[in-house]
């Protein structure tokens, strides 16, 4: 019971984490169609600016956010300019090489300039244990979650609700035509990547804290595909659930069955939710009429 | 199959998607040797039909069934004329087959051929390899023999190639041959897919609305390309079309869909005087 | 060799090719350990190199990559390097049979006993006890300190370096009859959280908890240990029984243990002394010097001692002469850094030393439990 | 074309083994590319999970000559089918899968794939990597001496077999419908062309070619770790066709050529350059990895189509020289 | 044709008539490279139903993309000339700038949103025009009562008609003072097509939208318009009012096509046939 528990909170905590690194990569897919392959590395980068801005300028933590924020922005709409914009047009898989490729560059850019070595933080969110139903539970696991619920809630509800949300599922949909609708595609494109960086800082923060500031953020970012796979690459509920669901079953087997399997698990429930359904758990069919 | 025989038969055929009934109960038959036309208002199912027809779409219930020469299908021997209508019919060897059951590519294997409303060629293809690939159902598939070239591999592209030469020749496609389709002007692509499903030498053609977004000029080419196929090559076809004038002149049978029922079906003319067509889909103005 | 770099008489420096993992999965300890290396080439050619010849030592970042490894390898063939210092044990172990093709002598900071088989690996050199010997020594002491009966689990890294020291730990307590429970878990690269591996350890009722990994992951484990109220002792082997695992997991390090052959700075052998020189002489801080730096720095002491034997007999560097010198020349001192102070080859044994020494982090040092231990 | 011919033939003599190994990795490399183009380039399946499948042609040959005593012909042959076989295995998803939920669902192929390479122990028989013993063809056993050239002898041979076989396949029926797959599959599938038979048939075909690959690597580095096959072996091999150029036999060999190439210039800069700008030799891998990124960027921004269609612009412009157009 | 409205030609002098949109003698280049407008000059007057007739390819929906500022997107560019709307001039103005100042473009091919339902299309729409969005949503299910009915169903899956529909619905949600259509009526059944005309008759006479129409259905076109133009090759080869237009013999003969009058040529007895001259 108690070492469930514990499994149980640390699972809930990488869930929402990774959900919310994953809802950045839904973000842009619906909006621009793009697939994003380097958020691990957004992740990094937020993780990284936050640090300098904290740690190594020692900025209070308030400025250090916004710092990582402001960072955040200007990377998504960079990227999104000069990376993404010469692309569009092209093939699904030229979409994915080119974040492949922005992704060795970014990962390439911080390991130039901080090494590889882990660099530790002072603590942002209270350490410490709390004893919840005879489990021991890290209090900073239990502020992970409290975050990443309320970032999620704030950004599901901009997408799906907002004027600007159904401007983002426009665009996503036929860019020409949205344009004669008055849109703007290319606000919307930037606010999109420049969302994704931002829920990418805050992942990557929040991750960061509760371990340590390394290029191991990168590999945590790699399990946002089947998160977004499984939910369904354009659900933002899917994605929720998807993230959670990795995170708790990973949990579960690194403590009950095999640590090492645990690694390849995710992947495992994501080959058998394709099998039944091809569009994910929530992902909607692809309209394909002739 | 000789003409004047049933060919296609369309037996209560009901598609459902979700909510929507795409069609309901449609019976109708197209003869052997006719141009049969289905028209009807946006939305009343005529793609879904031909969809079904082509086993691209699996019907919620019904059937649809088509009757074929034995000796005619799946034998490489289509370049053969089609049997003359002075054949004895019962010295043919005529068989039946539900499409319903079957998917597309085997559909494809009886005869099938088709065009779709918005074309659908391979577009980075050229106008040869589109066309060579009307011919995929005739031709030997073997990995090996491909990789080595020399021999059964290259001896059988020249074969398909010398047919598929006839139909750029029917179709005047000689200045396009290898230009990647995708670059080509919206006419001559359309006039391509005509090719394409041409070369697979089909015992039944379904187009879908090959004169869309066509003005006059080209809608009267097309038209008679369509009519020397028919004629030519001794196709029966199914045509999609919403220029009342082409179905007027060129097709033998109409058959008119409503919110995926049919509601008329006759000759060209007892169908524009049909009181319920008119209401549905010509409107006054047509009718006059 | 006729001229060239490995004649007797030629007075060209000595090239040394250097495998080093800077930014990979064991950067953390590979880089001190490679600056080790290299500050003990720059203190030998600024004292006159060998015999008046200096070394070239040619050091590569190969990320922990053996296909790296083994490009670095071909590299430094073609540039004519006349030993290679290596460093972990994936690429080591599969270095071997190349290295015994070309005869050149190898030492590496892979301790595996795999290696010490001078049939199989006649050009492997291990300066150091075995990871097996290690992982032996830290049985005895669980099995002392405990007064008999205990559990252990050892958690390895998921790779050959890994892997290396468990079966024999697993075979050293059947054969010993030791009341020891032995489970054992790799640990999952790039984890974000050892809770799992941990319940786990909890389950079996281990007591124990022996690490054979480099000091991050060590360092996390025994942060998460702390933060889930567990209770068990951690012994870290070799890689992360050092300063990097008392700082990176701050508190939460105290009390553990650690099996380290090579002496810590702060335990002030002779040994030390010429680096705490050349750590002064390049504004160091000596308390900034690991023990990786301390066991990267006699590595090549030792590679270098073996140059100079050859040089001295007169004879052309090539592999098969060094190779011979090493396992002729006798003892080699280290001044009390290494085991019980010497490293021994011979023919028929390239393990240079079996002992280790334990220390316990108190305070956030490292203090000494035991010396000299041999299982 | 004859020039490249003599140059390709004499090369052998005239580099020295450094490079020699280099043009080894890179002809291997082409095969393997040769092959995921076919599945990738051609048919439009995008494939995370070279890594993999270059595993399991390689372990296979190995453990086939190694513990069976195959002869290593047979052997590299045995590697072929099983890859293929798995490539089918792996391609059923495929059947139903598109875009980006295929590319994942191979990824986790590859990811399941280096598991079992690194957990199954009958593998390495526990030492975490696999001596392969030195190649002997027909009786004939390669020497130490003369290892490279003769290597790279036989690698041309099969590189040259493998361009040729693959660009056949595109000449004829087979290679058409994989490309009408990739370009409007609903239609290949109302033209006859069977889509379950041809995408499995593209997998197999695809990872016959990368299982040859993995043979060779196995047969000439003589030894198999899982480090050699993870997920970066996979992006690296999707590199090269992007640079190469896509859906192009010669393309998937220039591009294997210039991504084996790549690290090595970007070392000899370094190595230039680096006085001026320490960084670029301190963080050397850093800096490899990044310029990887940037090649691969800056391809596909400028030359979507990659080395092959520089080549043809090359080419062109030569045939028509002096006069432009 | 009793499509026709009320508001029948000629209803005003289009000389006195200010101009709402005109496009000045412009040049149009695609890809650096391909001259597709050759000094082509319009007028659009405000009030009025112009209709832009002409073969494939000659350039019409690329003036109309000229005019919406859509070339941009397609590696295309005005080179000279110039285009002014409401008296202001809008040649280099941006696309969903041009949507705010009233010019809205209901796109050839429909172009609906796939993955929106059809009341989030029209949402999207009124993108520009968010605070009246509700009024005039009900505005447009009042005009189109299909619509209505079909709130909730996802666009993509409506037959081309309906989609048709949705997207003329959707251009007006930006509340346009000119909408420009780019061949409504493709692929629409005879009695859709008739609907459609008479929706745009309706919607002017009504609201006096002005409105610019591309046709290949040149008869319904002209039945409903006020002003033709006719354009061949980039250029404008004839312009007139509708009614003289649909006299003229050329334009009988080359865009009323066979079919339709009495005496007409039937498909069958048209061989291949080939354009004899050319409007040049
Ligand atoms: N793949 C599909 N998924 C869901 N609904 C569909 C699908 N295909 C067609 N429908 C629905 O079925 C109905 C009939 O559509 P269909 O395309 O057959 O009409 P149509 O008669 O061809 O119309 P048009 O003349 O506009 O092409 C429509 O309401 C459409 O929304
Ligand atoms: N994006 C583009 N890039 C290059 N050329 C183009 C582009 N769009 C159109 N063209 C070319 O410009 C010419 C005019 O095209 P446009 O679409 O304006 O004609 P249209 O009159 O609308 O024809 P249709 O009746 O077929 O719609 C054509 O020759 C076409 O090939
Ligand atoms: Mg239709
Ligand atoms: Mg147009």
């Amino acid at each position: 019971m108690s070492t469930f528990v514990t499994l149980l909170v640390i699972g809930l905590s990488e869930g929402a984490i990774l959900a919310l690194a994953a809802l950045g990569f839904v973000l842009i897919y619906k909006a621009t169609g793009v697939i994003n392959f380097a958020q691990g590395e957004f992740l990094l980068i937020g993780a990284y600016s936050f640090y300098t801005a904290f740690v190594v300028m020692q900025l209070p933590i308030v400025l250090a956010l916004l710092v990582g924020v402001l960072v955040a922005v200007v990377v998504g709409v960079v990227v999104e300019r000069f990376i993404l914009r010469p692309m569009v047009g092209q093939s699904h898989i030229s979409i994915i090489m080119v974040t492949i490729g922005l992704a060795s560059v970014l990962s390439a850019l911080v390991q130039m300039f901080y090494g590889t070595q882990p660099r530790s933080m002072p603590p942002i969110l209270p350490r410490g244990s709390v004893s919840i139903l005879g489990g021991t539970v890290p209090v900073n696991r239990l502020w992970a979650i409290v975050i990443c619920a309320v970032v999620l809630g704030l950004l599901t509800w901009f997408f799906q609700k907002s004027r600007h949300g159904v401007a983002m599922r426009a665009v996503a949909d036929d860019q020409q035509a949205a344009m004669t609708v008055g849109i703007s595609v290319r606000r919307v494109f930037a606010m999109s990547w420049a969302l994704a960086a931002i829920s990418a800082l805050i992942a990557g923060v929040t991750l960061a804290d509760i371990t340590t500031v390394e290029m191991n953020i990168v590999n945590f970012g790699l399990l946002v595909f089947p998160v977004v796979i499984m939910g369904g690459l354009d659900s933002v509920p899917g994605t929720i659930v998807g993230g959670l669901t990795i995170g708790l079953v990973t949990q579960f087997v690194s403590g009950y069955m095999d640590p090492g399997l645990a690694e390849i698990v995710p992947y495992l429930v994501l080959v058998l939710v394709l099998l039944v359904r091809p569009y994910g758990v929530f992902g909607e069919k692809r309209i394909e009429r002739v | 199959m000789p003409p004047g025989q049933p060919l296609l038969r369309v037996s209560d055929l009901t598609l459902k998607f979700g909510g929507v009934t795409a069609l309901a109960d449609v019976d109708m038959s197209v003869e052997s040797g006719t141009i049969h036309a289905i028209i009807g208002p946006n939305g009343a199912g005529k793609s879904s039909l031909l969809n079904c027809m082509s086993g691209l779409y699996r019907p919620t219930s019904g059937s649809v069934a088509l009757r074929y020469v034995a000796d005619d299908v799946g034998r490489g021997r289509r370049d053969q004329p089609a049997a003359s209508p002075e054949a004895d019919i019962d010295s043919l060897d005529i068989r039946e087959r539900a499409l319903t059951s079957l998917p597309p590519h085997r559909v494809a294997r009886l005869g099938v051929a088709r065009s779709f409303q918005n074309i659908e060629l391979f577009d980075h293809l050229t106008v040869l390899e589109n066309m060579m690939l009307g011919r995929h159902i005739h031709m030997k598939q073997n990995v090996l023999t491909s990789m080595l070239w020399f021999g059964p591999a290259r001896r059988q592209e020249i074969a398909h190639r010398e047919i598929v030469e006839e139909v750029v020749d029917l179709l005047k496609l000689q200045a396009y041959r290898q230009k990647p389709v995708g670059t080509l002007a919206y006419g001559i692509q359309k006039r391509v897919e005509l090719g394409r499903a041409l070369a697979l030498q089909p015992s039944l053609l379904l187009l879908d609305e090959p004169m869309a977004g066509m003005n006059a000029e080209e809608k009267e080419d097309m038209a008679r390309y369509i009519l020397d196929v028919h004629e030519l090559a001794g196709v029966s076809i199914v045509l999609i079309e919403h220029d009342m004038n082409v179905v007027m002149d060129i097709s033998n049978r109409v058959t008119v869909l409503d919110f995926g029922k049919v509601i008329g079906d006759g000759t060209p003319q007892e169908v524009m005087d049909n009181p319920r067509v008119i209401e549905a889909y010509l409107g006054a103005g047509a009718a006059s | 060799g006729g001229g060239g770099a490995a004649s007797a008489d030629s007075d060209e420096p000595i090239p040394i090719g250097v495998i080093a993992d800077l930014s990979g999965a064991t950067g953390d300890v590979g880089t001190p350990y490679n600056e080790g290396m290299l500050a003990y080439v720059e203190q030998l050619n600024a004292d006159g190199g060998i015999n008046g010849r200096e070394i070239d030592a040619m050091s590569n970042d190969y990320a922990y990559e053996v296909p790296q490894a083994e490009e670095l390898y071909r590299r430094y063939l073609s540039d004519e390097a006349v030993a290679i210092q290596g460093w972990g044990t994936g690429d080591t172990e599969a270095l071997r049979t190349r290295v015994a093709n070309d005869e050149l002598p190898f030492m590496s900071g892979s301790f595996s006993e795999e290696l010490t088989d001078v049939e199989e690996s006649p050009y492997n050199f291990l300066v150091a006890a075995t990871y097996s010997d290690q992982m032996r020594a830290a049985l005895n002491w669980i099995a002392e300190e405990s007064g008999g009966e205990a559990g252990v689990a050892a958690l390895h890294h998921d790779s050959p370096f890994g892997t290396s020291p468990v079966g024999d730990g697993e075979a050293w307590i059947d054969e010993q009859g030791l009341d020891i429970d032995f489970t054992s878990h790799a640990m999952p690269a790039g984890t974000t959280n050892f809770a799992g591996i941990l319940s786990q350890v909890d389950s079996a009722g281990a007591e124990y908890i022996i690490i054979q990994n480099v000091a991050s992951p060590a360092a996390q484990l025994a942060r998460d240990l702390k933060a889930q109220g567990g209770d068990q002792t951690i012994v870290c082997l070799n890689w992360c029984g050092n300063e990097l695992f008392a700082t990176g997991a701050g508190d939460a390090a105290e009390g553990h243990v650690m099996v380290q052959p090579i002496a810590p700075i702060t335990t002030e052998r002779p040994g030390h002394e010429a680096i705490l020189a050349y750590a002064d002489e390049n504004g160091m801080d000596p308390a900034d010097i690991q023990v990786s730096f301390v066991q990267g720095w006699y590595a090549m002491h030792i590679m270098a001692e073996g140059i100079r034997h050859t040089l001295d007999a007169g004879e052309d560097l090539t592999g098969p002469a060094i190779r011979e010198s090493l396992e002729t020349m006798g003892p080699i001192d280290t001044g009390g850094v290494i085991g019980e102070g010497t490293v021994e080859f011979s023919a028929d044994s390239h393990r240079g030393s079996t002992t280790t020494g334990l220390y316990e982090v108190k305070d956030g040092e490292l203090a000494v439990i035991e010396e000299a231990v041999s299982p | 074309m004859a020039v490249l011919a003599v140059i390709v033939i004499i090369l052998p003599f005239i580099l020295d083994d450094y490079w020699l190994a280099l043009a080894n990795t890179a002809l291997i490399a082409a095969i393997g590319a040769i092959g995921l183009n076919i599945l990738v380039g051609y048919t439009g399946q995008i494939s995370l999970g070279q890594g993999g499948f270059l595993a399991v042609g390689a372990f296979t040959s190995a453990i086939l000559t190694d513990r069976l005593g195959m002869p290593a012909p047979v052997s590299i042959i045995g590697a072929v089918m099983l890859t293929a076989a798995i490539g089918v295995i792996v391609g059923l998803p495929a059947l139903r899968l598109k875009g980006l939920y295929l590319a994942i669902a191979t990824l986790a192929s590859q990811m399941v794939i280096l598991f079992i390479v690194r957990r199954w122990e009958f593998l390495t028989e526990g030492q975490g990597f696999l001596d392969v013993a030195r190649l002997e063809v027909f009786g004939f056993r390669l020497d130490r001496a003369n290892f490279e050239q003769q290597w790279y002898m036989i690698l041309l041979v099969l590189a040259i077999l493998a361009a040729l076989t693959a660009t056949n396949l595109f000449r004829t029926g087979v290679g058409r419908s994989f490309m009408a797959v990739r370009d409007q599959d609903i239609a290949a599938s109302a033209m006859g062309v069977n889509l379950t038979r041809a995408k499995l048939t593209a997998f197999a075909v695809s990872n016959g070619y990368v299982g040859l690959a993995g043979a060779l690597m196995a047969h000439y580095t003589e030894i198999l770790s899982w480090e050699k096959f993870t997920l970066d072996v996979s992006i690296l091999y999707l590199a090269m066709i992007i640079v190469g150029g896509m859906g192009s036999v010669a393309g998937a060999v220039y591009g294997a050529v210039f991504i084996t190439l790549l690290p090595v210039l970007v070392r000899e800069v370094a190595d230039v350059v680096g006085g001026a700008v320490p960084i670029i030799r301190d963080q050397l891998p850093a800096v490899e990895h990044g310029v990887f990124g940037l090649t691969i960027i800056v391809f596909l921004i400028f030359e979507p189509r990659g080395l092959n269609r520089i080549w043809e612009r090359i080419k062109d412009w030569f045939g028509y020289w002096p006069f432009r157009y | 044709m009793t499509a026709a409205p009320e508001a029948a030609p000629g209803a005003g002098p289009p000389a006195a008539a200010p101009s709402l949109l005109s496009i000045n003698n412009i040049e149009v280049i695609y890809d650096e490279v391909i001259l597709v407008l050759r000094g082509l000059s319009l007028e659009v007057p405000k009030g009025q139903i112009v209709a832009l007739l002409g073969s494939n390819g000659a350039g019409k929906s690329t003036t109309l993309k000229a005019a919406s500022g859509l070339l941009p997107s397609e590696q295309g560019e005005v080179t000279s000339g110039s285009i002014s709307f409401a008296g202001e001039d809008i040649t280099k103005m941006d696309a969903p700038e041009r949507v705010k100042r009233g010019l809205s473009l209901c796109m050839e091919g429909r172009h609906v949103f796939p993955h929106l339902t059809v009341s989030d299309n029209l949402l999207a729409g009124g993108y520009t025009k968010a605070k009246e969005a509700g009024e005039t949503l009900d505005f447009v299910y009042e005009f189109f009562p299909k619509l209505a009915d079909m709130r909730a169903r996802t666009a993509g899956f409506l037959s081309g008609g309906e989609q048709q529909m949705l997207a003329i619905g959707r251009a007006l949600m930006s509340q346009p003072t000119l909408l420009m259509l780019d061949e409504p009526s493709l692929g629409l059944a005879p009695l859709l097509v008739e609907e459609i005309f008479a929706t745009i008759a309706k919607l002017n006479a009504d609201t006096g939208l002005t409105v610019l129409v591309i046709e290949q259905n040149a008869r319904t076109a002209l039945s409903v318009a006020h002003h033709g133009y006719i354009m061949e090759q980039g250029r404008i080869m004839l312009e007139d009012e509708a009614d003289a237009l649909a006299d003229n013999p050329d334009v009988k003969e080359f865009y009323l096509g066979v079919g339709g009058d009495a005496g007409k040529r039937s498909y069958r007895d048209v061989k291949h046939y080939r354009r004899r001259k050319r409007w040049l």
